[in-house]
C-alpha cells in the first residue's frame, strides 16, 4: 500500500508497467557478462595469495608458461604502481599485488590459456616464495598498542603526515554537552555490539570479456554497477588514456554496492593486449566470497540518555569498523548516519581500521546497518525502561527539517514522522502478536546521492523515443526513465525505449549506487525532455505559422493561443511534429547533464513478529513490515521490492550472515553452502507501505529508495527477540548457536 | 578425468578395476563440488544411474530392497516406503533442495562418509543392510559398519553398495528424524537424530537412538535406548533420553556449530524424536 | 558573511571553532579564504568533496554561488551501495 | 583432449555435442549449445540459478557431468515460452515485478514450473520449500511467490 501525502496526479509516474528489460530476462536472452562470447576468446584464472599477509619474494611463472594452452602470464610487474595520492591507487594494489599480499585470496598473477580448465590448472602451477608477515585479523589487533602494520602503505586520512598506520581514520564528532546531559538523564543505557563481516551476495560472480586490439583500444564487456567507473579504474591501473577503453555494460546480475569497483577488468586487458585475443574473466562462487566485496566489521559502543517522559537528551558513542587490508572512511560514515533523532548533545569517537581480510567494498548504506543495530538496540531499551510504545517513544524524538544530523547540517524536509505514523496504524503493528511471538521494531536512514549523470533523449519522427543514459540497470531502473519520460513527453510509457548506453554513446554517469538513479540520472532524462518540449514547441510554432511563445506544451500536444488555446484549435501531437521533423529542422534529440544537489534522505521503519525455540536457538520471521519514505514512487512495484529486497537481506545479515575466519585469517565458510543467505522457506512476505513525502530538489520528487531498507531489520529483530525471551542480543549474527548460549546464561 | 556408464553391476565392477583411481558416483551432489573446492578428480567416474538393479526400489519377503544410486525424490514420493518408515523418508528428503533430491541418494549420502549425512541415522535406527559389490561376489554389512571415520569407509577399492535391504517395520513401530539447521532448507545438519520405537500400549517396547553430526561418524545412544525401553514416555524419561544424547556427543568447532552448541541440541532433538516417533508408532505416519 | 560549519576533524586548524564566518563569492572561494586563514584546512575541505549549502548536498561544490546568508556544512565524501 | 559425443534432446529438437567428460552439463549448455539461459551462480548446487528440467525433473546443471545428457530430454529457460506464447509463469513474473536483476529468473522460472507440474495447487509453505533451492538475493522472495501463486491460478483456470 501506499500511504501518499499530497502530491501531483500523474498520469504515468506512479503507474506499474511490465519493464521493458523483462521479457528478454524470462525468456533467457538477457546477455550477462559471463554469456558474452568472442571469437577466439581466451579464458584466464588467478593464482591467489595462500597467506593472510606475507612478502612476495619471488613468483616463478615458467613451469605454468611452458602447460598446455597457455598464451600469457601476469604478474603485479605488468601494471605500473601509481603514486600512493591517485585516488584508486589502492584499487590497484587490490587488483593485483605488488610485493606484498595484504590477505588471503589476494592475486598474485594470472594466466590466459585455452580453456578455463588449462588456465586453472596453469596457475596452479605458478610457483611463488612467501616470506611470512604478521597477520592482523580483527579490530582489536589493529588497534592494539603496538601493533604490526596490516598494510605499510597506509597513512590516516585527514591527519597531518606521519608514520603508516592501521587506521585509515581517526575522527570524532560532537555537539552540546554530552557529560552535563547524561548526568541530568532520568535513563542512561549503554550497552557494547559487535558485527562480523557480511558479503553483498550478489548470485552473479564478478565476470568480463576484453578485448584489446593492435591501436590499443580495448573494448570490455562486464557486470558492473558504473561502466565509466570501469573505464577510469581501468584505464588508471594500467596507466591508459580513458579514450583507450570502452566499456559496454552487460545486464548485471546484483550489486549492491559490491560492483562498484573493478577486480578483473584490467588484468583482462593486459592479458588481451599481451595475447591480441580477446581474453574473458569469470569469477567462482568462493573467489567472490575470498576476494570481492564484504562489507566491513565493527565494534560499538553506544549510550544515550534520557529524561523519564522519553525524550532522547545524550548519545555518547564509540565505533571502530575494520574495513580489510586498505583504507576506507566506515567508522565516521556510520557515526554520520546516526540521524533519526533530535539528539541536542552528540559525541562519536570513531575509527576506521586496518585488517589483513579482503578490501572491503560498499554494501546498501554502507555503515549505516551496523551504527544502526547498535542506536536502535538502545533506543528499544530506553523505551522499555521507560513502559513507553517504541514508536511513540521515537515519534517524540523524530527528526524533521532542520534537526541537526549527527555530521551537523540540518535535514531538509524528512518523512520519518509520516513513516512512524504510517507505522503506528498499520494492519501489522496494530494486529495482537500472535501467541508464542514477539515484536520489536526500529527504524533507519540513510542519506542517498546526487552526484552526474547524464541522459540522452532521441524522438524518432514515428513518435516515439529512445532515452539513453548511463545508468546501469540494477533493480528496474530502465522502467523508471522511461515512465519520467513517458509523464514529461505525454507519450505512452511502451512507444519509449530505454537504452543503458555504453561509454561512447552517452554522457559521463556516476556509478548507480547511493539511491541516485532514479534521482540524478531521472533528473537529467526529464531535463532533456523539457529540453525536447522546447525544441517541439519552436517546431509547432513552424507548423502552426504562430510564434513559439503563442505554444503551450499539454499532455504530449502543443497548443496555438492563437489558434483559441485549449479551448479551441487542434492540439498537434508529439508525433504530429516529428513526422514533419525533416522539414522543419532535422532530427529532434536533446541531452542533458548534470551534478544533482539536493538528494532527498529517506528514512524507514520496520516491524517484525518473531518466535525463538528456546531450545536450539533458532529464530522464526512470522510477520515482517517495511515502511519507507520514497518521495514519489515512480514504479511502485520496484520500490516495494528494494524494500522487501533490503529487509531480507538485514534479516540474513541479523539471523546468519557472517564470515568465518580460521586462526591463519582464511575465510573457512567461502560457499553459498555456509555462507548463508536466506532462502524462500526462511521468510513471510514482506509487508509494504510507501510514505511519500516528495522530495523538492526532484521535479518528481523523488527520494531514491534502494538502500535504506537494509537498516532497520538487525535492531528490528534484536528487539524482537529481547521482547521474545528477554535476552538483548548484541552480536551479530545472532545465529542459533549465539542465541542459545545466551538464553543458557539468562537469569544466571 | 574420464566418464562410464555401465549397464550391469558387472560392467561397473570391471570398470573400476581396470582404471585405478577411479569412483563411482550417483548424484554426485557431494562429489562435484569437492573436485571444484580442489580436491583430486578421479581418473574416471562411473555413474552407476544406468544400472536399472541401483536405481530400483521393491517390496517383498518381508523387506525393502533399494537402489544404492535410486534419487532421494524417488524415495520420499513413494507413499508405502514413507508411510512405513517416515523417519527414513524424513532424513532423505532433508537432503538439499528439489534440484539436489533428484539427483542424491542413499548410497552416496552414505558413502561420502560425513557424520552429518541426514539419511544414515534413520537407516541405523532401522538395522538397514548394505549389499555391496566386492570382487567377483558381493557381501553384505549393517548401514552401521559402513562409515568408519569422516570420509572414510569400510569399502575397499573397487567395492561399492549394490542396494539397501530393510526389513519390515514390526507392528506399532514409528520412526523419526530430526536436524538442527540454522536456515530452513539447504544446509548441512548441525545435529542430527533419529528415533525409532516399538510400542506395547503406552509403553515403549523397543527403542534405537541415532545421532548425527557429533562424532566422527553417526552413533547409536544405548544409553538413551535403555532409558526408553519400558518407559511412557513421561518427562524423567525424556530427560533422561536428553542427557544420555548430550553424554553421547563428541563433536567439533566448526563453521557450522559449537561442541556446547551441538552437545545440547542433540539432548533437544532427541526427545523430541522420541515423541514424534512414539505418536507414529501409536497412530500411524 | 556565509557562515561555514566545520566537522570535528577539521577544528584542529581553527583553533578548535566548529563554526566560522567566511567571505567568497563561490564555495571555493570561501576555501581558500580561509586556507589562507588556517593553513591546511584548504586541502582538507577539498578531500573532503561533499557539502550541504542551503540545506541540499551538493557533491565538489568548487563553483557554487554563495550569498552572505548562505550556510555551508563541510561534510566528509558520501558514497552509496 | 579427447571429448565424448553426446546425444539429447533440448527444447523437443535433437541435438548433439561434443564435450570433455569432466565439462559440466551447464558449460555444455552454455558453451557448445549457445544456451545461456541457465547461469552459473556457485557451482555447487547451492542456488540453482543452473537449474533445469532433465526428464521432467529439475536439475542443478552444474553437478551434472555433460554426457549424462546422453538420452535425455531437456528443457531450459529457452525451451518454456510457446512460441510467441509465455508460459504462465513467465507472464506473472513479469506482471507481479518478481525479477530485479534477472539472474536468478530462469532457475526460479524452471523450478517454479516442476513445483506446479507436480503440485498444482500449492501452499505459500510449500512453494517456499519447493523453491529453497533457489536463491534470490534482490527481492526477497516476496514478488515471486505471489507470482507463483497466481500463475497457479491461471494453470488451474486454462
Amino acid at each position: 500500500m501506499t500511504a501518499t501525502e499530497n502530491r501531483p496526479t500523474y498520469k504515468y509516474v506512479g503507474t506499474r508497467p511490465i519493464r521493458h528489460d523483462g521479457y528478454d530476462k524470462v525468456i533467457g536472452k538477457a546477455r550477462f557478462a559471463a554469456d558474452q562470447n568472442l571469437p577466439g576468446q581466451l579464458h584466464a584464472a588467478y593464482h591467489r595469495s595462500p597467506h593472510a599477509h606475507a612478502r612476495i619474494v619471488s613468483i616463478d611463472t615458467s613451469a605454468a608458461a611452458n602447460m598446455p594452452g597457455v598464451k600469457a602470464i601476469v604478474t603485479g610487474d605488468d601494471f605500473p604502481t601509481l603514486d600512493a595520492k591517485h585516488p584508486n591507487a589502492d584499487t590497484a594494489a587490490n587488483v593485483m599485488a605488488r610485493g606484498t599480499a595484504y590477505y588471503h585470496g589476494h592475486a598474485i598473477a594470472a594466466v590466459a590459456a585455452n580453456t578455463r580448465a588449462e588456465a586453472q590448472a596453469a596457475a596452479a602451477a605458478i610457483n611463488v616464495e612467501y616470506e611470512l608477515l604478521p597477520a592482523i585479523l580483527s579490530i582489536d589487533e589493529s588497534m592494539a598498542d603496538g601493533a604490526p602494520l596490516a598494510n605499510e602503505t597506509n597513512h590516516t586520512k585527514f591527519a597531518p603526515p606521519g608514520e603508516p598506520s592501521n587506521f585509515s581514520t581517526i575522527t570524532n564528532l560532537d555537539r552540546g554537552d554530552v557529560d552535563e546531559a547524561m548526568e541530568a538523564a532520568d535513563v542512561v543505557i549503554e550497552r557494547e555490539f559487535d558485527c562480523a563481516h557480511v558479503h553483498q551476495g550478489y548470485i552473479e560472480p564478478h565476470a568480463c570479456v576484453v578485448d584489446t586490439g593492435p591501436d590499443g583500444k580495448a573494448s570490455v564487456w562486464c557486470s558492473s554497477q558504473g561502466h565509466f567507473r570501469v573505464r577510469s579504474m581501468t584505464a588508471d591501473v594500467l596507466g591508459w588514456d580513458k579514450s583507450r577503453v570502452k566499456v559496454t555494460p552487460a545486464e548485471i546480475g546484483g550489486g549492491f554496492g559490491g560492483k562498484t569497483t573493478v577486480y578483473l577488468e584490467p588484468i583482462a586487458a593486459r592479458l588481451s593486449e599481451k595475447t591480441g585475443r580477446p581474453v574473458k574473466i569469470v569469477m567462482s562462487r568462493e573467489e567472490v566470497l575470498r576476494a570481492t566485496g564484504p562489507a566491513p566489521e565493527a565494534k560499538l559502543k553506544i549510550k544515550i540518555g534520557a529524561t523519564k517522559d522519553g525524550e532522547l537528551t545524550a548519545i555518547d558513542g564509540w565505533m571502530a569498523y575494520g574495513v580489510g587490508a586498505f583504507g576506507d572512511m566506515a567508522g565516521l560514515i556510520g557515526a554520520m548516519s546516526i540521524a533519526s533523532y533530535k539528539l541536542p548533545n552528540l559525541r562519536m569517537e570513531t575509527y576506521t581500521v586496518l585488517t589483513n581480510t579482503p578490501k572491503s567494498a560498499a554494501y546498501r548504506a554502507p555503515s549505516a546497518p551496523h551504527a544502526a543495530f547498535a542506536v536502535e538496540s538502545v533506543v528499544d531499551e530506553v523505551a522499555l525502561k521507560l513502559g513507553m510504545d517504541p514508536v511513540e517513544l521515537r515519534l517524540k524524538n523524530a527528526a524533521v527539517e532542520g534537526d541537526l544530523t549527527a555530521m551537523g547540517m540540518p535535514h531538509p524536509r524528512v518523512g520519518l514522522v509520516e513513516c512512524l505514523e504510517a507505522m503506528k496504524v498499520s494492519d501489522h503493528y496494530t494486529s495482537d502478536v500472535p501467541e508464542g511471538a514477539a515484536r520489536g521494531m526500529a527504524v533507519g536512514f540513510w542519506f542517498n546521492i546526487g552526484e552526474e549523470s547524464s541522459a540522452t533523449v532521441n524522438l524518432n519522427d514515428d513518435g516515439t523515443a529512445i532515452v539513453l543514459t548511463g545508468s546501469p540497470d540494477i533493480g528496474g531502473s530502465r522502467a523508471s526513465m522511461a515512465l519520467m519520460a513517458a509523464e514529461r513527453l505525454g507519450i505512452d510509457v511502451y512507444s519509449i525505449t530505454p537504452v543503458v548506453a555504453d561509454t561512447e554513446a552517452v554522457g559521463f554517469t556516476d556509478v548507480t549506487e547511493g539511491s541516485r538513479a532514479t534521482f540524478a540520472t531521472g533528473k537529467a532524462v526529464v531535463q532533456a525532455c523539457d529540453d525536447l518540449i522546447e525544441q517541439l514547441k519552436d517546431r509547432a510554432a513552424s507548423i502552426m505559422s504562430v510564434d513559439a511563445d503563442q505554444i503551450t506544451w499539454v499532455d504530449g500536444a502543443a497548443i496555438s493561443a492563437a489558434h483559441g488555446g485549449s479551448e479551441g484549435g487542434e492540439p498537434l501531437t508529439l508525433a504530429a511534429i516529428t513526422a514533419q521533423a525533416k522539414r522543419t529542422g532535422g532530427p529532434l534529440t536533446a541531452t542533458a547533464s548534470l551534478n544533482a544537489a539536493g538528494a532527498g534522505p529517506s528514512f524507514a521503519v520496520h516491524c517484525a513478529d518473531l518466535s525463538v525455540d528456546e531450545e536450539t536457538g533458532v529464530v522464526s520471521v512470522l510477520r515482517y513490515t517495511a515502511v519507507q519514505d520514497a518521495g514519489t514512487a515512480i514504479h511502485p512495484s520496484y520500490v516495494e521490492g528494494q524494500l522487501q529486497g533490503g529487509s531480507v537481506q538485514g534479516i540474513g545479515w541479523a539471523l546468519n550472515e557472517e564470515y568465518v575466519y580460521n586462526a591463519d585469517g582464511v575465510m573457512d565458510n567461502a560457499s553459498f553452502l555456509d555462507y548463508r543467505i536466506p532462502v524462500a522457506s526462511d521468510l513471510p512476505l514482506i509487508e509494504t507501505i510507501i510514505v511519500e513525502v516528495p522530495n523538492p530538489a526532484h521535479p518528481y520528487g523523488v527520494r531514491g529508495v534502494g538502500e535504506t531498507g537494509i537498516v532497520p531489520p538487525m535492531a528490528t529483530i534484536a528487539n524482537a527477540i529481547n521482547a521474545a525471551t528477554g535476552v538483548r542480543m548484541t552480536s551479530l549474527p545472532m545465529s542459533p548457536p549465539k542465541l542459545l548460549s545466551a538464553l543458557n546464561k539468562r537469569g544466571k | 578425468m574420464k566418464y562410464a556408464a555401465p549397464t550391469t553391476v558387472d560392467e561397473a565392477r570391471s570398470l573400476l578395476a581396470d582404471n585405478p583411481g577411479s569412483r563411482v558416483f550417483a548424484g554426485a551432489t557431494d562429489l562435484i563440488p569437492q573436485m571444484r573446492s580442489g580436491q583430486p578428480e578421479p581418473s574416471m567416474m562411473v555413474d552407476l544411474k544406468r544400472i536399472d538393479q541401483l536405481m530400483a526400489v521393491s517390496h517383498d519377503g518381508g523387506h525393502w530392497t533399494i537402489g544404492a544410486a535410486t534419487p532421494t525424490s524417488d524415495l520420499t514420493r513413494n507413499a508405502a516406503f514413507s508411510g512405513m518408515f517416515p523417519g527414513i523418508s524424513e532424513g532423505a528428503g532433508l537432503i538439499g533442495s528439489d534440484q539436489i533430491q533428484n539427483r542424491s541418494s542413499l548410497g552416496g549420502n552414505l558413502c561420502n562418509g560425513s557424520p552429518a549425512a541426514d539419511s544414515v541415522p534413520a537407516l541405523i535406527a532401522a538395522e538397514a543392510r548394505a549389499v555391496i559389490a566386492s570382487g567377483d561376489g558381493s557381501r553384505t554389512i549393517a548401514v552401521a559398519d559402513v562409515v568408519t571415520g569422516p570420509g572414510q569407509t569400510s569399502l575397499a577399492d573397487g567395492e561399492f553398495i549394490v542396494e539397501f535391504e530393510i526389513d519390515d517395520a514390526p507392528a506399532n513401530t514409528g520412526d523419526a528424524y530430526l536436524r538442527m539447521i540454522p536456515r530452513t532448507e539447504m544446509d548441512i545438519a548441525v545435529v542430527g537424530a533419529a528415533v525409532r520405537l516399538t510400542m506395547d500400549g503406552d509403553t515403549v517396547s523397543d527403542a534405537r537412538v541415532v545421532l548425527a553430526a557429533v562424532a566422527p561418524t553417526a552413533v547409536r545412544v544405548p544409553d538413551a535406548e535403555a532409558a526408553l525401553v519400558g518407559s511412557t514416555l513421561d518427562d524423567d524419561t525424556l530427560a533422561a533420553v536428553s542427557a544420555a544424547a548430550s553424554a553421547a556427543c563428541n563433536p567439533i568447532d566448526d563453521k557450522r556449530g559449537t561442541i556446547e552448541y551441538r552437545t545440547q541440541v542433540a539432548g533437544v532433538l532427541a526427545k523430541r524424536a522420541a515423541v514424534i516417533a512414539a505418536d507414529r508408532a501409536q497412530n500411524g505416519a | 558573511m556565509p557562515t561555514v560549519h566545520l566537522m570535528t576533524h577539521h577544528r584542529p586548524f581553527t583553533g578548535g571553532e566548529a563554526v566560522v564566518e567566511m567571505d567568497g563569492g563561490t564555495v571555493g572561494a570561501v576555501i581558500d579564504a580561509l586556507e589562507e586563514r588556517y593553513p591546511g584546512l584548504g586541502e582538507m575541505l577539498r578531500a573532503g568533496s561533499s557539502a550541504g549549502i542551503d540545506g541540499e548536498v551538493h557533491a565538489e561544490p568548487e563553483y557554487v554561488p554563495v550569498s552572505p546568508d548562505t550556510t555551508i556544512y563541510f561534510l566528509a565524501p558520501l558514497v552509496g551501495g | 583432449m579427447s571429448r565424448t559425443h553426446v546425444n539429447c534432446i533440448v527444447n523437443g529438437d535433437e541435438v548433439d555435442f561434443l564435450a570433455t567428460d569432466a565439462t559440466s552439463l551447464l558449460d555444455a549448455l552454455r558453451d557448445e549449445l549457445g544456451l545461456t539461459g541457465a547461469k552459473e551462480g556457485c557451482g555447487t548446487g547451492d542456488c540453482g540459478a543452473c537449474s533445469i528440467l532433465v526428464d521432467g525433473r529439475i536439475n542443478c546443471s552444474c553437478l551434472m557431468l555433460a554426457p549424462e545428457a546422453e538420452g535425455s530430454d531437456i528443457t531450459t529457460v529457452e525451451g518454456m515460452a510457446d512460441g510467441e506464447h509465455l508460459h504462465p509463469l513467465q507472464q506473472t513474473f513479469l506482471e507481479g515485478a518478481a525479477l530485479q536483476c534477472g539472474v536468478c529468473t530462469p532457475g526460479f522460472l524452471l523450478a517454479a514450473k516442476a513445483l506446479l507440474d507436480e503440485n498444482p495447487d500449492p501452499t505459500e509453505t510449500e512453494i517456499r520449500y519447493g523453491l529453497a533451492g533457489n536463491l534470490c538475493r534482490c527481492t526477497g522472495y516476496d514478488k515471486i511467490i505471489r507470482s507463483v501463486q497466481e500463475a497457479a491460478v491461471q494453470l488451474k483456470g486454462a
